[in-house]
């Protein structure tokens, strides 16, 4: 007899002119955190989606508790006592926390809607996760880590058996990823089971039990974490090894291209000033709903500036929409990629030529050599995994999606680069990637302001970390004398003085 | 502190606003508007679009739509007077009258929900083969003959002094209320506006929803169909040209935005009554023809811009909800 | 109310002579129903229709029905509430209209129909109008003399365009076959199609019907700008003119007569109502039963004739625009 | 391999195909059908509506609507006359029309745009409003004496065998296509449609580029008005109701979708010539018009979903695309 909870064998998906997974078996244990791990486009979600009733698979079975199920819509999944959290954020804007949390599982009488008791079921798990959030909030209010941390509630909220979690840190930062896990022990105390994805080694190795490392749509390795290494892992994911995820960094810091003066925003943002330089990757941290993403906006025209001044090589500058930075030559990759960076229904290539049509054209006219020959240089150099540029990028896997994005915002060959959460949802390798890529674009004196909630990303990669805290600078940090805890403390320190 | 009802009850207000300034208007410059008689003949008369909007708003919430409905509402009145003509009495007639607009409404389901059909081109559809299956049911004119004396209760009678189709009006707002607010079909109607992905992701049966939600559209339309053949006593295949236009006004004036997951019944409510009290007003000062078209144009326009404004551009709906928050 | 007194004064003598029912201080009130606003016919009514109230010291409330008998049947019920001293309603549907009027007169508003008629079974009311069966009949048999004039070899084929579903329409398309085909008895009704009373829906169907019915010779248009609509589809084939068929309108309006007037169009003959004539028997009606000089539930029906207006006689034509039209236009 | 190209071509094809069955059909069924004269009058009797939906494309494109246009080619139609009767000359007389329809698409923009009314209201509130305009401006009857007898050329002239209003309406469509497949505008309409955040964040001036979409339906609105004037030889105020329904019904057979960011010119192209042929068809045939209107529903559902069958249920199309693609 099979101690297994669920076994998934044998399971094929192809789409058109993908194999998206070929002959895939995944057997989870009773009671365990089990990982799936894979470069982007490897084939985890797809697997996740199968399981979810949201796609067809081609081939293969299914068992739970050693028996056959056949799950053909997410209502299946749920009668099956299995629970989701997906890659992309699904949730209903127009409705409030309390509405979004108990979606499909509301307490009525009959079909009238208990909304006391829905109130109170909401509040517990709140409490219970330390989840900071009203429950009568509308979800269009929260920010990014907040709507992640609500549908970690609503899946554990759910009683189920088997919880699957596609990539839920990608949008958290230290505390709530921290709270997640905690509240993952204790259930896991409970005898439920975990299907966990995700590209973060720190999280693999503080929760999980065991792996299964998927490559190219294939079953690469099962491994058990306390016997394995991050080497081995990325080894079976890549096929290779990865000399160091942070390359190295040798080059001159220059002038100063961007200097800001006590700017205050419309949104959140107050008396931040600092110098950006050629050739400097200055970070930028804070804890959840710090104001990173406000002053990456404020800085790109989107969060309209109230006082202060911005200074661009020597020349006060005003930033009022978008274009005005795109023409100051400063770039910005958005924090969202679904709803904010891509064209779902456009191309990969017309993704990645938007900003720049103007530029490809004459009289208005796009020249299309220019812009195939644009879409297949960024493609190439980021290592975009589509079967042509002609594919809709929506078909993409997320985290090739996010590369498909950064592409188009190398594309504009700005001076200033503005990214916010740039790695977000990568794999080790194309991580690593990008980090050469931020690289050459310093070397090139080129300036990146780098908004991430990953410290060993900011510790990693910058030169000079800033930590913001509600929308004003706590303070700055040299790489030299930046440690986690050093950044922790004036991330939170800061609410003292308010 | 609900907040949610509080934003609610704040876009009732507004839009409540505008209908009162409307009528203090016309009240001014009329003295006829402000009576007993006029206030219910306006009542009455906008009941049959007020029915079919209650409907309306649930899909329109939805994104979805029903444009059929001008069609719909002849056709049900037609087979009303048609089956009363043959001798059926007038409960049976009438309950068959308004199963045959759920029947509509269950066929542009079928093509919208089944087939997958734009919903524009699914009910422009379905405009036109009802406009015609009226007609043939008619035989090409209206239905009079043989009709009895009480067949036109339904849509002149009255319960004490309160007109039957605003009965049937008051009852239906009441109802699909309650409905929206309180149930999980309300409930879940505002999921699939909000984001249709999202609902099914939550195991919501997405298709079964709609396809209910167009059906009661259809049910409703078909009682405004009996109610105006009732009114009109007779059962008329041209009838309803143009209705459509009616409902949907009164639908995204009480609130539904185009991208759905918004709207209350209420809101509708209020919208089928601005329409209603612009044209009274404008027929009671007896305002050219020509200019009723660019006044009721004009009005139109500015009854959004107004209740926008006063919402603060739309946003601050959202806005007015953080800052309660921030303090509670 | 010192205003009102002194308008009233005005019209001293018209005023008093009328009003010897009401409160003589108090102008009457009579509402006005019109089918459409949109229509020159209508225009013209109205036109009559307030000229003649105002000579009467008359208020006028006018309201347009739109073609849409759920619409009216609302007015009707805005006009009861308003407590109008009479009501002349230019309904769409016979049955429909009963019941408004049996409405306002169990409110004490006596009620006239024109035009189209109430149902005679369930209301008891005056009706005001052109019969419009014999009027169609009156054109039909021009158009089968004028036919048989022009081609006196060929067979005459019939296409009628009219607005489907509306009583009144019908009742002129069947009278004008009925009077063509006493004349030319071998008359054949090749196509009956809906114009939807616009002219531009009339030349679109009957582009149509020519293409797939070359040999129509004569195209009947139930009112003025289905007419002209035919008029038009046959003149963008390079038909359209006397030597290749011809084409008989229903209203008399200005562009028709203007193509009336032009020797080389096959617009030939209109059937003319007669605005002036019309609104002035409606108000004149309205006012008898006012008066009491007529019952409120009297059932007569008073028909105004209509005219023929021809090619043949400019001067009629003209003598009539400026009548019924009040226009200036040289034919 | 341009393989965006194919998919278009693709569904250029397929809806191309429903339109060849229908041609077949009632060639079939009628001998006329199938002759010079008559697919010449198909083509100038949908030469307007097919002008107005190229324009109506990129805005549906963007996820807007228009359904003032048919009150637009009343309003434009009459100003021509009416400038024409008063003496002048025919050229100039036109553009203005033409300006006229750009002035009520500039309105609409500045509702939609501006105060970010709902389409929907905004061009119902124009469309009322624009009607009263042009009555007045007529004088509340048709506009018909006193026009030169070269009035008629725009509608009814020849340029060799070709009726005028068809030569005009392939040049707009050549244009068209350059402009929705080839231009930085077309770039971003279809941006705009797919994720209008995406674009106002890529640099896109949204704002700019909806205003101008609708600035150039309005003109081609005016075109058509001023054809429909030439072609009716007069200014009717009362011409063009429904007009609004048959444009967006070429532009939804012809591929656009209601969430946007998809749709070719040339599908609206073939979709307004399913429209024309179908109702042709019927005429041709001499069905009655009960009848008509019913096969005309069916007709339509039925082509959206050969449509969409052929396509594999609406998605396909790109399976189909991806199948080519890994053959490549
Ligand atoms: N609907 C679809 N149509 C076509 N191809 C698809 C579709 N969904 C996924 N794919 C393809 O299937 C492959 C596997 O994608 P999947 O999303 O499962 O990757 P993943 O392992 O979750 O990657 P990531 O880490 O980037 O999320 C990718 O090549 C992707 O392009
Ligand atoms: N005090 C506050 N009052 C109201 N709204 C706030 C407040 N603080 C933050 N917010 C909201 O929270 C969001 C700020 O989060 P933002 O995304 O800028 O944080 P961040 O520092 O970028 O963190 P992350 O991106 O990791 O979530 C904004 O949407 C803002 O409107
Ligand atoms: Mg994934
Ligand atoms: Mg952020």
């Amino acid at each position: 007899m099979s101690n297994y909870i669920l076994e998934m064998n044998d399971i094929s998906k192809s789409f058109p002119g993908v194999k998206a997974l070929q002959n895939v078996s995944l057997k989870v244990k009773y009671g365990e955190v089990h990982c799936l791990m894979g470069e982007n486009g490897a084939g985890k979600s797809t697997l996740i989606n199968i399981l979810a009733g949201l796609l067809e698979k081609d081939t293969g079975e299914i068992f739970i508790d050693q028996k056959p199920v056949s799950i053909n819509n997410p209502h299946d999944a749920y009668r099956n006592g299995i629970s989701f959290i997906f890659q992309e954020l699904s949730v209903v804007d127009t409705l409030t926390v309390e509405e979004n949390m108990t979606l499909g599982f509301e307490s009525s009488y009959g079909s009238i809607v208990n909304k006391k008791e829905n109130i109170k079921r909401v509040k517990n798990i709140l409490q219970k996760l330390n989840i900071d959030i009203l429950y009568n909030s509308y979800v269009g209010d929260l920010t990014v880590c907040e709507k992640q941390m609500m549908l970690i509630a609503k899946a554990l909220s759910q009683d189920s058996k088997i919880i699957v979690m596609d990539e839920p840190t990608a949008s958290l930062t230290n505390k709530e990823t921290d709270e997640l896990f905690k509240m993952i022990e204790s259930l896991k105390e409970e005898g439920v089971t975990f299907i966990y994805v995700s590209h973060r080694f720190e999280d693999i190795f503080t929760i999980g039990d065991r792996i299964t490392v998927f490559r190219d749509g294939k079953n690469a390795k099962d491994l058990i974490v306390k016997d394995t290494s991050e080497e081995e892992i990325i080894r079976y994911m890549v096929g290779r090894n990865i000399e160091d995820t942070f390359p190295k960094r040798n080059h001159e810091i220059g002038e100063t291209i961007l200097e800001v003066e006590k700017i205050c925003a419309k949104e959140l943002i107050k008396d931040v000033s600092f110098q950006l330089k050629r050739g400097q990757v200055l970070g930028v941290s804070g804890l959840a709903g710090a104001g990173k993403t406000e002053l990456a906006r404020a800085l790109f025209g989107d969060n309209p500036i109230i006082s202060g001044h911005i200074t661009l090589k020597g020349q006060k500058i005003n930033l009022n929409k978008p274009q005005d930075a795109i023409k100051s030559k400063i770039a910005l990759l958005p924090e969202e990629r679904r709803t904010q960076g891509i064209v779902g229904k456009m191309t990969v290539r017309e993704n990645i030529s938007l900003v720049v049509s103007n530029r490809l054209s004459k009289l208005c006219v796009i020249n299309r050599k220019k812009d195939r020959q644009l879409a297949k240089k960024y493609i190439k150099d980021i290592n975009v995994k589509t079967p042509t540029p002609e594919q809709i990028i929506r078909f993409l896997s997320g985290g090739n999606q996010q590369k498909a994005i950064i592409g188009k915002w190398l594309a504009t060959e700005a001076d200033i680069f503005l990214l916010d959460e740039p790695t977000r949802g990568i794999d080790i390798g194309a991580k690593s990637e990008i980090y050469e890529i931020i690289n050459g674009l310093t070397k090139s004196g080129k300036a990146v302001l780098l908004f991430s909630s990953e410290l060993p990303e900011l510790l990693g990669v910058c030169d000079d970390i800033m930590v913001m805290n509600n929308g004003r600078l706590a303070g700055v940090l040299s790489n030299e004398e930046a440690t986690q805890e050093e950044i922790m403390k004036l991330s939170v320190g800061g609410s003292d003085h308010e | 502190m609900n907040s949610r009802l509080n934003s609610r009850y704040l876009q009732r207000f507004m839009i409540i606003g505008i209908l009162l300034v409307l009528c203090v208007v016309f009240a001014v410059m009329s003295e006829e508007f402000f009576t007993y008689i006029n206030i219910r003949n306006i009542l009455r008369q906008q009941s049959m679009v007020a029915i079919t909007a209650a409907g309306a708003t649930f899909v329109m919430i939805t994104t979805g739509l029903d444009i059929s409905v001008g069609s719909t509402i002849a056709l049900s009145g037609v087979v009303f007077a048609k089956l009363v003509q043959g001798g059926m009495p007038l409960l049976p007639a009438c309950l068959i009258a308004i199963l045959v607009g759920g029947i509509v409404g269950l066929i542009n389901a079928s093509m919208i929900v089944g087939a997958k059909i734009n919903p524009v081109i699914a009910t422009l559809g379905s405009m036109y083969a009802v406009r015609g299956i009226a007609y043939l049911v008619a035989g090409g004119t209206t239905i009079a003959n043989g009709l009895p004396k009480n067949f036109n209760v339904l849509g002149r009678g009255y319960i004490g002094p309160v007109p039957i189709p605003v009965v049937i009006m008051i009852l239906v707002y009441i109802v699909f209320h309650f409905v929206l607010s309180r149930t999980l079909l309300g409930k879940y109607t505002y999921a699939i506006g909000g984001n249709k992905e999202t609902a099914r992701l939550s195991g919501i049966s997405v298709a079964k929803v709609m396809v209910l939600l167009y059906v009661i559209t259809g049910l409703l339309t078909g009682l405004s169909g009996t109610i105006m053949a009732s009114r009109l006593t007779s059962g008329n295949p041209q009838i309803g040209t143009g209705f459509e236009f009616d409902v949907i006004i009164a639908v995204f004036l009480g609130g539904v935005s185009t991208t759905g997951g918004e709207g209350t019944i209420v809101g509708t409510f209020i919208g089928a009554m601005i329409v209603g009290v612009l044209s009274n007003g404008l027929n009671l000062l007896g305002v050219d023809p020509f200019y009723q078209y660019i006044i009721k144009g004009i009005v139109l326009v500015l009854a959004v811009m107004l209740d926008m404004a006063l919402k603060g551009n739309g946003l601050s709906l959202k806005s007015l909800n953080k800052r309660i928050l921030a303090k509670s | 109310s010192k205003k009102e007194v002194k308008e009233n004064t005005d019209n001293k003598e018209v005023a008093s002579e009328k009003d010897n029912k009401k409160d003589e201080k108090k102008p009457l009130k009579i509402g006005v129903i019109y089918l459409t606003a949109e229509h020159p016919y209508y225009q013209a009514h109205a036109m009559h229709t307030q000229n003649y109230t105002a000579e009467k010291g008359i208020k006028l409330i006018e309201l347009d029905g739109k073609v849409d008998q759920a619409n009216m049947a609302n007015q009707m019920e805005n006009l009861v509430s308003q407590k109008v001293d009479g009501i002349i309603y230019c309904l769409l549907e016979g049955t429909a209209g009963s019941a408004d009027i049996n409405m306002a007169q169990e409110a004490g508003i006596p009620v006239i129909t024109f035009a189209i008629k109430h149902d005679p079974k369930t209301a008891d009311a005056t009706f005001v109008g052109i019969d419009e069966k014999s009027a169609g009949a009156l054109g039909g048999v021009e158009a089968a003399n004028k036919f048989m004039a022009q081609f006196p070899d060929k067979k005459a084929k019939i296409a009628v365009i009219e607005m489907t579903g509306v009583s009144a329409s019908t009742d002129r398309s069947d009278g004008f076959i009925e009077g063509f085909q006493s004349v030319i008895t071998d008359a054949e009704v090749v196509v009956r199609l809906n114009g939807e009373g616009k002219k531009d829906k009339a030349m679109a169907v009957v582009e149509d019907a020519i293409q797939a019915n070359p040999d129509i010779n004569v195209f009947f248009g139930a009112n003025g700008d289905q007419g002209l609509g035919a008029l038009a589809a046959l003149e963008a084939q390079g038909r359209g003119t006397i030597d290749t068929e011809i084409v008989i309108s229903h209203d008399g309006s200005e562009p028709e007569l203007l193509k009336i007037a032009d020797p080389e169009s096959a617009l030939k003959i209109a059937n003319a109502n007669l605005p002036k004539d019309l609104a002035e028997a409606t108000v004149d009606t309205i006012l008898e039963i006012i008066n009491g000089e007529r019952e409120m539930k009297n059932t007569d029906d008073i028909f105004v004739p209509s005219a023929v207006i021809t090619g043949d006689d400019i001067e009629a034509a003209q003598k009539f625009l400026k009548e019924q039209y009040n226009s200036d236009t040289q034919l």
